[in-house]
């Protein structure tokens, strides 16, 4: 209670500090925030492009119907697969004009259907690895029926590196970030600190007790560390409205995400408050 | 209660601050502290505040000395000796009051206790009027009076004033001498700093320990370590 | 020569606050730093596709190559174009073939050639907007042995949009930005006013001009700024080579801009500067 | 050189600190501006050096008068008036010879000068042998005698000196005194703020302006207003 009163008082008493030390771990915190927007949507970005690796196994124009659904059922009972959908020639002749408009004239100029049927195979989440998916285009190849076997062997290299890098790149921009947030922290509070530390000198001469002086300090540290998760909390969230409303269909934070964040910006700024202190306390005693 | 034994005190210049000073303040004792200025006078203060270590020697105060003493005690040591700086050393961002509420706060006092008590010590010096005042809006000698007030609330065993009447005129000077009598003779040990001849002269049966360029070259009780 | 001296021992005074404040502007001026670079990368990118924008002419089976070559010449000279290309039957094949390797084996199996022959008309650099592009595809569609031209519209607006968009994120995110690094060099320069509040009065009382105040405090402002903008540009470039060497290949920043960087830094430095000390000078006298 | 016109001079609290107080101080006349603490002794020197705008009246010093002064003036004026702060007022970061230097520079003496000026100075108060100590590790009375030589580095035509020799002892406040009058004889001004009851009574011959509550109460110069 009586450390709380002495945190408010020490903020009433110098607030423009305190608005600008919450205002720069606002900021760096901001920072974070945004790469962790910008992480997040890679991730969901990523997961919605993974989900459609798949390998498809173009059939034979004489395969039997029959046959081509007993192997799709014996397929789908692979641990890799979650679906295995049979695509006849006539449907791949509609898709590919579908998708392919530029060559839609010329595909109804065709007297014969130049496509092949097959089996569009789809993982599990978990079996998208490029080991797995050549695995099941090799079990595929090897039924009578199967002509060839298609996976993008490149595509699915492709999209594991890029979450490979993403991931470093979000560990090593993210910890970039949260050491320039401490840092700022640290700034702050030392600031403050500094700003009182004939205060400090006067209490330890009146016979105040080490943590007796700093627990205000710490309490004002983790106040202002909250303040300034809540400052980029609210910035993110605008800026993330503003793409939202204005650029791209974005994905906004997990809660676990935001709560970590506030967490760890309330932590930071009791940590920082903390170390800034008790260096001061020892530089003023000589004992 | 208060025990230097050969304190040699050097800030690493060419000649010591203090330089083999012996004397006993024993409880219940009142001295005065003189000499020029420069003599060493607010250096042996702060020895026994433990505001600086000695460089060769050992101070004793209460039960602590300060060759053993742990960081942790000094809070402990340093409400037990109340201290008048030399330059006040009121925190800028206080009252009057708030000033010397600070110090009971500290300690631990309880609530109830602690208005009622500052009211009486302002009382005592002579500041009632100026309570609510922040530093920069007192006068030096209310300044002096609010750390006077102030060293006095815990009810120390040991008083060191550092020049306490250094600007205040006669009156207001006897005023706060008179105030270290009465604390004195309920059982304060009290060792006072000064330059104030006058006061010197007026009260000669007091003990007088005077220093020159930081040694111990007179003391009225005679015996230097006891 | 003064001022200069005075700076350098100010910093040299609080050498801690120094480092914290050029730590602070050079994170700011870091996250101007990388959007700019991002930006930049943006604005490359989006010059390589638009330079894709180009207009496809389809040629009936039944035009001379002499009449095409004719027209091809008389398309290259309109204002808006930069080349025609003539690509025969068997080039679109071939080249179809190539782009389209999933159905390679469909095209060698072909009998006939489905596939038109085509002019790609390129367009110049200032001629790439939707209009300009749609009235380049009407002309061409007037010529009798033209069956359609072609432009992909969509692609042409969606480009723009994005040029836009980009063109507004980097205004408005550059903005902010900068607002949020001028807020952390107003709060170093200030805390460095702070404190010295009492050696700025002292001076005053011993009857220093506010002119001969100040200018330690200016120098003192422009040498943080510019060092935080050194410091900035030190850890833009550090990210360009590290993002250059894992992810992706990057353009640097053109020389203007880190230069201008620079100069931002250092006069943001020192009007901060300028601002914390004349307030500081009003508050601390009665005239 | 100094006149003071009915100036009033109220702080927003019940009464003010200055009230209705006139006096003239003649170029290299010398007086003593006494009373209690709180009288308003700091505020009157503080007036002179336009510290402090008058609630009402007129403060004239040399050629610029309080309710006409513009901010860019104040410079020139307060390099005119040697200042000695009852709190000193140095600047913690310089030792003694830089702060005493540092005056010199502010006004733009020639480099050159500098030096001897300074050196010259801190032997005339008795520290040239503390000349490269910071304030914090000078004594009371040595941090006081740098503010002494300071407020003299710029031969000013009026000297303020408040509580000049509160942390000195006799020996060093006489030699203070001494300088003062040296400083007067030379034709500067000197109004010094003291309750050194017993300087008074040894120069009987000086002036003495003594303040109650903020009234002038006594004047020996007699004529209030000239
Ligand atoms: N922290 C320090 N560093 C270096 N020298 C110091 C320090 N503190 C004091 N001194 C020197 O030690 C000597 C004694 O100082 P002290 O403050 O004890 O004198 P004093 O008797 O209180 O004088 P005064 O009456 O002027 O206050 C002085 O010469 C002073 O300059
Ligand atoms: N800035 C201020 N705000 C409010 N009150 C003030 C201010 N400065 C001075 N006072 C009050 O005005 C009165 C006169 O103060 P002043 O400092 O002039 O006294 P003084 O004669 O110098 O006393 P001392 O001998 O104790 O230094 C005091 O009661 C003081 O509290
Ligand atoms: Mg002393
Ligand atoms: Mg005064």
């Amino acid at each position: 209670m009586r450390s709380l009163r002495e945190a408010l008082s020490g903020i009433r008493r110098a607030p423009a500090l305190t608005v600008l030390s919450v205002m720069a771990i606002g900021l760096s915190v901001f920072s974070i925030g945004l790469f962790a927007l910008t992480a997040h949507n890679i991730d969901v970005a990523l997961s919605d492009v993974e989900g459609r690796v798949e390998v498809v196994a173009y059939l034979r124009d004489d395969a039997s119907e029959e046959l081509i659904e007993i192997a799709r059922h014996e397929i789908e009972s692979y641990p890799e697969v979650e679906s295995a959908r049979y695509v006849s020639k006539v449907e791949a002749l509609y898709e590919a004009s579908r998708e392919l408009t530029e060559f839609s004239d010329v595909y109804s100029d065709l007297e014969v259907n130049p496509l092949p049927a097959s089996l569009e195979i789809a993982l599990r989440p978990d079996f998208r690895t490029p080991v797995d998916v050549e695995t099941v285009a090799d079990r595929v190849t090897s039924y009578h029926f199967v002509e060839e076997a298609r996976y993008g062997r490149e595509w699915v290299d492709r999209i594991y590196s890029l979450r490979r890098v993403a991931g470093g790149a979000a560990v090593i921009l993210g910890l970039s970030f949260a050491f320039g947030a401490a840092l700022l922290i640290g700034i702050a509070v030392r600031m403050s600190v500094l700003a009182r530390a004939r205060e400090i000198a006067v209490m330890q001469t009146v016979g105040a007790t080490d943590g007796y002086i700093r627990r205000p300090f710490l309490i004002e540290g983790l106040m202002t560390g909250l303040g300034g998760g809540l400052l980029a909390l609210a910035l993110t969230f605008v800026t993330y409205q503003a793409v939202e409303r204005t650029l791209v269909s974005l994905a906004w934070l997990p809660d676990l995400w935001t709560a970590a964040g506030l967490a760890f910006a309330g932590i930071l700024g009791m940590l920082a408050a903390g170390r800034a202190v008790r260096r001061e306390l020892r530089r003023l005693d000589v004992y | 209660m208060v025990q230097f034994r050969s304190v040699t005190k050097s800030f690493g210049g060419s000649s010591p601050a203090v330089l083999d000073v012996s004397f006993h303040l024993r409880k219940g004792e009142f001295a005065f502290l003189t000499g020029a200025s420069g003599a060493g006078k607010t250096t042996i203060l702060k020895l026994v505040h433990m505001l600086h270590r000695p460089s060769s020697g050992e101070v004793r105060v209460s039960r602590y000395s300060s060759s053993r003493i742990k960081r942790r005690d000094l809070p402990d040591l340093r409400r037990r000796v109340g201290y008048i700086f030399q330059d006040f050393r009121l925190l800028e961002n206080l009252t009057a009051e708030e000033n010397i509420a600070f110090a009971l706060q500290v300690t631990g006092t309880a609530k109830a206790k602690i208005a009622p008590r500052v009211r009486k010590l302002l009382n005592q010096v002579g500041l009632a009027a100026r309570a609510q005042a922040f530093p920069r809006e007192l006068s030096g000698g209310e300044q002096q009076r609010v750390a006077v007030a102030r060293a006095l609330a815990n009810e120390p065993l040991v008083l060191l004033a550092d020049e306490p009447t250094g600007n205040l005129d006669e009156r207001a000077s006897s005023g706060v001498f008179e105030l270290f009598r009465r604390i004195n003779a309920s059982g304060t040990s009290v060792l006072m700093a000064t330059h104030d001849a006058e006061l010197l002269r007026r009260h000669r049966n007091v003990r007088v320990i005077e220093l020159e360029e930081g040694r111990l070259v007179f003391d009225s009780a005679g015996d230097p370590v006891a």
